[in-house]
């Protein structure tokens, strides 16, 4: 039987019906057409599906849809605020930090998660929270550069 | 002033405007903010989900299959097997990439009378859920004779091996086996006297390594969503490095004409090489043109490990003979590369680039073709090369050790430059070898102090890079902005590229050119995304269709001026008056001559198809640093250096960026990454958390060094960068690892508990 | 095909009670079993998703214990001031499990009733005496975390049953922990050779009481009773490090697998015995009361 | 005349030869003359799938129309794919 969950998605009140072994990684991209949410692996390995549940940065493969009933969910479609991008995504174009491009909006999450609890890492901080996002095509480099640019940029200073 | 387009000068003479700088990509907001559509974004009323039932043995005759409980399912729209498929002749495969064979390919698609490798397509459901496709595919009872695997080099050519294609004869030179074998070729090539150039040697070094197979690693698992109409024709969106590539072989495998398939590319997650085959676009279409709906395909990251086309596994052996000051007397190369299921490893490739950085007069180079029971293997990055580099730069590291000689001085003593003949026959033209050993022996990192168990390592590569086949449009818009079209999917920011390119001909900033990626029928033929061809090639065709359009710009200036063509010239966006009356006429800007286009003739478009010729190889030398734990055999990557000649870098982040990916790569390929097969030939670590690529507190920074030595070919000068990044490091961190641990190492990966025994081994 | 329910109790014992139907299955974290069903090794028909039981979800510290809620999120841990004072080597191996992404979904509770012979908590758990509190329709047990899990995949747990939380001593004075395992990777990696290991210390520095463990060289996480030995009434010197350590690999009953061979395994058994005890000592030497 | 290279593994099909001079205008001409001269060399070379003229790397099957200079050099390769 299908369930009925009511959530918020990016500051939006939602519902949709599912059945409850369906992922919200499902969800986002099947039935709520949130395809900015990417899949590469399904088993929590490569962070492409990154969300922020309740303020936690958890992977949206390996959260059952049923599981959202009255939480709040920020995806990469919620990270520009109207014709503004952020600071992060700003940084990620300056720095040429994608190639391909897959990997991008798990990695844009990832890092805001961390500077919205550490607006100061260090680049090994930066480097081990985000080794849950695999990239393949930069070696790292140019995220990691972004990131930390990033913060700077947060932080008021420029580098 | 002159009264030509820029363009004809050298591109060494040349000052640039837009080539060099470093602009936001076009495509960047779109994937930074989740908008961009890749493979899997895909989606069309009515849609089916297509599943995969492949094979659980690696090696199996296929008796029978019966499909009735999978189509009595509530919600099965089609189901397809082998037989359902055209049987298709062997046919080389042109426009792909390595050597692939059409009969091959039909039957890599889905297998017919044998199924070659655990994880081979064998049936195809589509269904209105993916879980009713999954349970469908449950429900097909598959009756095979299981055979004995054959899963190693060794194996496959043992005497009585099982033997995978029964009527298969080994092709190339003799000695060849007689009658069936799992040997699909023997080659070899070579010059000179080898005998004599090793006695003329002062020292003679010889080693051996095994490498096993390893994948790509994309992020973004192949996918495909097909429509077929009820005349047949069919769209096709998917994520590929060549659309052109996914209509031709689709239409082959299933035995249609071109025109019945329109192939959409979408944004792609990464390739490598890895997206240069079909694997689901014919089931796709096939079973859209059964159910008549849509149908998509996705792979799941188990099948992409399981059943898309990693690269060979290898059993490699040389030996090479220096004089007492360092100069290289003779080469022997013996390759034995593992094809997959169906012939056509890199082989090739690997004999051509393995002592192509060197001058050598007495080589001798044999290569094996094998075929085993696995995935059959598809192109990775400068295919067949980085394992080959790794044998021979680390014999050049010995050889340098023994000669007491310093690692780059003795590649620099031997490395090839411009009308040196190459190892694989030709001579070079411009080429910037020489200029990466001097850059990497003078970069700070070669100088750097070293701690306790810590170790340098050197090495270098060689990549050919391709022209091939592009098609590029050129369009003006009303107001002077213009549209590039070429049909090369973006895997890594040519789209940029391109864009700078017509920016640089057209004298307009790069903002206000919009790169398009178009369809198989809304530009012409275009070779795929690889090969490092596209800013190449591409490039070049994008210049002369930009060139081509300023032509016409000039023209409609001359019009409305009155004076013949070659009284008008093109600078910075506008047409400039040659004549001796200046002030009569005011440059005309190209937003002007754009606004009275309908009154001169009409749209301005400029077009270019071309078979680039030219292609400048590329070259690289590589430091590594690392630590080695003594007591756990683990590696730490400490410091990177790539240099590496980019011709001319267009976009010089882009380039870099190229460098620093192949390392990553090449450092998972070193020290982690491997297939591990079960004594069936099922793989047991078909998973990013078992198939260990590095994660991003793997690696350090990845210096970089762009040397520009123009390639004299190509209009800006340029030489493809995508490939050559992923040869040399496989070599540069074990030579680092040797040197660090003082080991000797035979087999990649250099997985800690390998090298742990290699420690224990020699103390 | 099979239907599949989602039930998400906020009592132990409506919980116990859906535990009791066949097919049931303890949903926390999510991280290990929805792979598994994703894969085909396990096919719940109840997921019971027990983060909405208070007991559960919490950490307490009181007088005499930590008394951790068996589905408490991993990061929360590792967020924690006073386990990182207390259990520096407990938030080690939380710290180790999965990315930052897993440790916002898994928990202490989940990684120990996945069973897995390479768990990283549980080693680290051992080492400190934790005792799983156990509730079930028959009521209330006790069992210490070195008798939980029985070999790969099974536990103790019956139907019915469900792991709440754990007790775990406040350390004595000078008390440290300290857990160390190794992966090829930096992280995202299971774990080839973990090692947990308490110390207790008297004012001179001498060790008066130890705890070791080691996880992934035997079907279940092991206790390691001769490198205590060899640490009782050493100071941590080298020459009691390396007993222990030699104690360790004698101890370790390793496989063979796609992680690491036999000899591997049983060599770097040692190899962390000895970093995870010098690391034990060294903090315990500074350890303020517990 | 061209100057046509063989590598050892091709050496066999025209009697050890490492190269010889042949006068033709384009790839056409030459495997001609060369099938002429070493009878089954064209069918035989089907292996080798690319063809070196001048430095440059060519297809074997777009080769066939490419023109030759007088003093072309010629060499038989296998095929090369790239990622």
């Amino acid at each position: 039987m299908k369930i009925h969950v009511h959530t918020r998605v990016n500051g939006e009140a939602t519902e949709f019906l599912c059945a409850p072994d369906r992922s919200l990684l499902e969800i986002l991209r099947d039935e709520l057409q949130l395809t900015g949410t990417k899949e590469g692996c399904s088993t929590g390995d490569c962070g492409a599906c990154s969300v922020m549940l309740d303020g936690r940065l958890v992977c949206s493969c390996l959260v059952l849809a049923p599981e959202v009933e009255g939480r709040s969910i920020e995806t990469i479609e919620g990270v520009a605020k109207g014709d503004q991008i952020h600071v992060l995504q700003r940084k990620f174009l300056e720095h040429a930090a994608l190639q391909c491009g897959i990997c991008t909006p798990g990695f844009i999450i990832a890092a805001k998660a961390l500077l919205e609890r550490n607006p100061d890492p260090s680049e090994e901080e930066t480097r081990y929270w985000l080794a849950g996002n695999l990239c393949r095509c930069t070696g790292y480099d140019k995220i990691i550069h972004a990131v930390l640019d990033a913060a700077a940029d947060l932080r008021g200073e420029t580098r | 002033m002159s009264d030509k387009p820029k363009g004809d000068q050298p591109a060494s003479d040349r000052k640039w405007k837009y080539i060099g700088t470093r602009p936001i990509r076009h495509d960047g907001l779109d994937k930074v903010t989740g908008r961009a559509q890749f493979g899997a974004d895909y989606a069309l009323p009515g849609m089916l989900w297509g599943k995969v039932l492949r094979s659980p043995h690696a090696h199996a005759r296929i008796r029978g299959i019966d499909v009735s409980a999978a189509l009595a399912l509530d919600g099965v729209k089609a189901v397809i097997t082998g037989r359902d498929f055209p049987d298709v002749a062997s046919e080389a495969a042109e426009g792909g990439e390595g050597a692939n064979d059409f009969g091959d390919l039909a039957m890599n698609v889905i297998a017919r009378e044998k199924a070659l490798y655990h994880g081979h397509a064998v049936a195809a459901v589509a269904a209105t859920t993916a879980k009713i496709a999954e349970e469908a595919c449950k429900r097909i009872v598959v009756d095979y004779e299981v055979l004995k695997p054959v899963l190693s080099l060794d194996a496959a050519l043992a005497a009585n091996a099982p033997i995978l294609h029964e009527s298969a004869r080994a092709t190339g030179h003799e000695p060849l086996p007689k009658g069936p074998s799992n040997v699909a070729s023997r080659r070899e090539m070579g010059r000179g006297d080898i005998a004599k150039g090793f006695s003329d040697a002062d020292v003679v070094v010889e080693r051996e390594f095994r490498t096993p197979m390893v994948h790509q690693g994309y992020i973004e698992p192949h996918a495909v969503l097909a429509r077929t109409g009820q005349d047949g024709r069919s769209v096709v969106w998917c994520c590929t490095q060549g659309a052109f590539m996914v209509r031709a072989y689709s239409a082959k495998v299933l035995g249609l004409s071109t025109d019945m398939i329109k192939v959409i590319p979408t944004e792609i997650g990464g390739g490598f090489g890895g997206k240069t085959t079909v694997y689901g676009e014919p089931l796709a279409i096939l079973l859209s043109r059964k159910a008549g709906r849509p149908v998509k395909f996705v792979m799941s990251r188990e099948e992409v490990f399981r059943a898309s086309g990693p690269t060979s596994g290898t059993h490699i052996r040389v030996k090479m003979g220096a004089t007492r000051d360092g100069k290289l007397t003779a080469a022997e190369a013996v390759l034995y590369y593992e094809a997959g299921a169906f012939k056509g490893s890199p082989v090739g490739a690997a004999m051509m680039t393995v002592f192509a950085p060197y001058k050598l007069a007495n080589v001798r180079i044999e290569g094996w073709d094998v075929v085993l029971n696995k995935p059959k293997v598809a192109a990775y990055r400068a295919p067949g090369a980085p394992m080959a580099a790794l044998v021979v730069e680390t014999v050049m590291d010995e050889l340098a050790e023994k000669l007491g000689l310093d690692p780059i001085d003795l590649r620099l003593e031997n490395a090839v430059h411009e009308g040196v003949q190459a190892t694989y026959g030709p001579k070079f033209r411009a080429i910037g070898f020489v200029e990466t050993l001097r850059a990497a022996k003078s970069h700070p990192h070669y100088k750097a102090p070293l701690g306790v168990n810590q170790g340098r390592g050197v090495a270098c590569g060689f990549w050919f890079n391709a022209g091939m086949s592009s098609s590029a449009n050129v369009s003006i818009n009303e107001d002077g902005s213009a549209v590039v079209v070429t049909g090369n999917p973006d895997i890594g920011g040519s789209r940029a590229s391109l864009a700078l390119m017509a920016a640089e001909e057209l004298g307009i900033p790069v903002e206000n050119v919009r790169p398009v990626v178009a369809d198989t029928e809304a530009i012409g033929y275009t070779d795929l995304t690889g090969g490092s061809r596209v800013t190449f090639a591409t490039g070049m065709a994008v210049i002369e269709a930009a060139r081509d359009v300023v032509r016409q710009l000039r023209a409609r200036a001359a019009q409305i001026w009155s004076v013949e063509l070659d009284a008008v010239a093109w600078e910075d966006g506008r047409a400039l008056l040659l004549s001796e009356a200046p002030g009569v006429h005011e440059p005309l800007s190209l937003a002007q001559l754009a606004g009275r286009a309908a009154q001169t003739g009409g749209p301005l478009v400029g077009r270019a198809a071309l078979n680039a010729r030219g292609a400048g190889p590329g070259f690289a030398t590589h430091l590594c640093d690392v630590e080695v734990d003594r007591e756990t055999g683990a590696v730490t990557v400490l410091r990177y250096t790539a240099v590496q000649d980019a011709g001319k870098a267009i976009h010089p982040s882009y380039v870099e960026g190229q460098y620093q990916g192949g390392v990553a790569q090449g450092i998972g390929w070193a020290l982690n990454e491997e297939y591990i097969f079960d004594e069936n030939g099922a793989m047991e670590n078909a998973g990013f958390l078992d198939y260990r690529m590095p994660v991003a507190s793997d690696l350090p920074m990845i210096d970089t060094v762009i040397v520009e030595v123009p390639n004299p070919m190509h209009p800006y000068g340029v030489r493809g960068v995508g490939e050559t990044p992923i040869v040399p490091p496989l070599a540069a961190v074990a030579n680092a690892v040797q040197r660090a641990a003082r080991v000797k190492l035979s087999e990649l990966p250099i997985s800690p508990p390998r090298l742990l025994e290699a420690i224990d081994r020699a103390v | 095909m099979e239907e599949v329910r989602y039930e998400s109790p906020t009592t132990i014992a409506r919980a116990a009670q859906l535990l009791a139907e066949p097919g049931a299955r303890v949903l926390a974290g999510g991280t290990d079993l929805i792979v598994q069903m994703r894969t085909g090794r396990k096919t719940p028909s109840v997921f019971v998703d027990v983060k909405r039981i208070p007991e559960l979800a919490g950490i307490r510290l009181d007088a005499k214990a930590l008394w951790l809620g068996a589905a408490v999120p991993a990061a929360l841990v590792v967020e924690n001031a006073e386990v990182n004072r207390l259990f520096p080597g407990l938030v080690e191996a939380v710290d180790l499990i999965g990315s930052t992404q897993i440790q916002g979904r898994a928990s202490v509770g989940g990684n120990l009733c996945n069973s897995s012979p390479a768990a990283d908590t549980v080693p680290a758990l051992i080492a400190i005496g934790a005792v799983c509190l156990i509730a079930g329709p028959k009521g209330e047990r006790r069992v210490p975390v070195e008798s939980f899990n029985s070999a790969p995949g099974k536990n103790v747990l019956a139907a019915g049953e469900l792991l709440v939380g754990f007790e775990i001593p406040r350390p004595a004075a000078r008390t440290a922990d300290a857990y160390l395992r190794f992966i090829p990777r930096t992280e995202m990696d299971i774990a080839v050779v973990g090692a947990g290991v308490s110390v207790t210390l008297d004012a001179s520095g001498v060790c008066t009481h130890a705890r070791v463990a080691l996880g992934a060289v035997a079907p279940t996480a092991i206790l390691v009773p001769a490198a205590v030995a060899a640490l009782v009434g050493s100071r941590g010197e080298e020459a009691a490090l390396a007993r222990a350590a030699a104690a360790s690999s004698e101890a370790a009953r390793p496989i063979d697998d796609k992680r690491g061979t036999i000899v591997y395994r049983r060599k770097v058994s040692g190899v962390l015995t000895k970093r995870a005890a010098a690391a034990a000592f060294e903090r315990a030497r500074g350890a303020r009361r517990g | 005349m061209a100057r046509v290279f063989f590598s050892s593994g091709l050496r066999r099909l025209v009697g050890g030869a490492e190269s010889v001079e042949i006068d033709a205008r384009d790839v056409r001409e030459l495997l001609r003359a060369l099938d002429a001269k070493y009878p089954g060399f064209a069918s035989r070379i089907g292996d080798a799938n690319a063809i070196a003229i001048d430095g440059e790397i060519i297809p074997h099957g777009e080769a066939l129309l490419e023109r030759l200079r007088p003093d072309s050099e010629v060499h038989f390769l296998p095929q090369i794919g790239g990622g």
